[in-house]
């Protein structure tokens, strides 16, 4: 098992991918795979203050523990409509 | 009805499905790709989608929209893809017995659509493209 | 487009007639031939009007609608005659860049035309008929 | 010339006409004009309180001046849309 991340718009961009997967270990919440994705790619830096985490599908703050078999999404404010 | 599709939206249909004899009123919105933006000129469109989390989003909305307001039935449609200009990205319907509850609703979805889910816009004009981040 | 009808109203072909590359939105109102009024059972209606004024009240109502909010164009379509239940006797349908202004004006057209514009509705019930006086 | 005066809806069915027409003499105001139908048809007085009154397809008031030409519409409150 591990965790399923998800990237979109700007996000999958500079990721150069739109989904990709992690060991759980060592990631006790949203926050710190955020910060490992930060680590490998230096301009997710830039949404620091407007990225929005979801966990499973819902909208999860930067604490939310995270556990194997979850799916995180990181993306930017929405723009749809 | 909730659905997104990369197809163009069929707004007749989704309105032949919603109405019922005991309906009044009959509300729609649809949101239409402008040949310009904040004074640019734009060319077509892309929409990205979470597209599991943005079809719960929007059954959540849909039924936030029916406890709220006193109206009979909801289908919101978001298309995702390349979109051309005239046409159609989003479409909210609305169907109750008065008027009232019902603009109200639509005018709720749609802002609200706006602020949660996940569905991203690109913009292409001559010059390049972008992603919008956040309603405008 | 100002229009009186005995016909049944083609909402496609208006919203399709009204739409322009530069809009963003189009709201749409579609008042419905219900199946019940204040807890009678209706078999179908008929609605009676003083055309020539009512055409020029929906004209006014349309400028009116122009000047107040910040719309694009307006169409206002309102049937006569006899109506089955499920059928639609008005349309209000609004485009505009953005869609604040055009809720606002296609609420703020049908709840006028329901004050100011001379037509009248006749409920038929399984036991009789009645003329509907005032708003309800 | 006269003046033509229209009915609609249940005054309509009430004068069992939708149109008339009169002589324009001796009626100063619209006003004038509904008290003539009212004495030839009665039951007008209960509309007393709430008829409308339109000279040439625009609201009257009863006040309103009539003159040769001119065309009067008596109805009850507005119930379209």
């Amino acid at each position: 098992m591990s965790i399923r991340v998800l990237f979109f718009a700007s996000l999958a961009d500079i990721a150069g991918t739109r989904e990709t997967s992690l060991d759980a270990a060592g990631f006790p919440d949203v926050k710190s795979v955020f910060e490992k994705f930060t680590r490998d790619f230096p301009s997710f830096e830039g949404y620091r203050s407007s990225v929005l985490f979801s966990l499973n599908s819902e909208f999860a703050r930067p604490g939310t523990p995270v556990k194997d078999g979850d799916e995180i999404a990181f993306f930017p404010p929405v723009s749809g409509g | 009805m909730y659905l997104l599709t990369r197809e163009c939206i069929d707004t007749k249909s989704i309105a032949d499905k919603l109405k019922k004899p005991e309906d009044g009123a009959f509300v729609l919105f649809e949101g239409i790709v402008r040949n310009n933006s904040e004074g640019k000129s734009v060319r077509f469109l892309e929409y990205d989608g979470y597209e599991s989390m943005a079809l719960k989003k929007l059954e959540e909305l849909g039924d936030r929209a029916r406890r709220q307001f006193e109206i009979r039935d909801v289908a919101i449609v978001h298309r995702l893809g390349h979109m051309e200009i005239g046409e159609c990205s989003v479409v909210i319907a609305i169907s109750s017995a008065h008027r009232g509850p019902a603009f109200d609703a639509c005018r709720f979805i749609i802002d609200t659509l706006k602020e949660i889910v996940p569905i991203w816009k690109k913009e292409f004009y001559e010059d390049g493209e972008v992603w919008i981040e956040g309603p405008k």
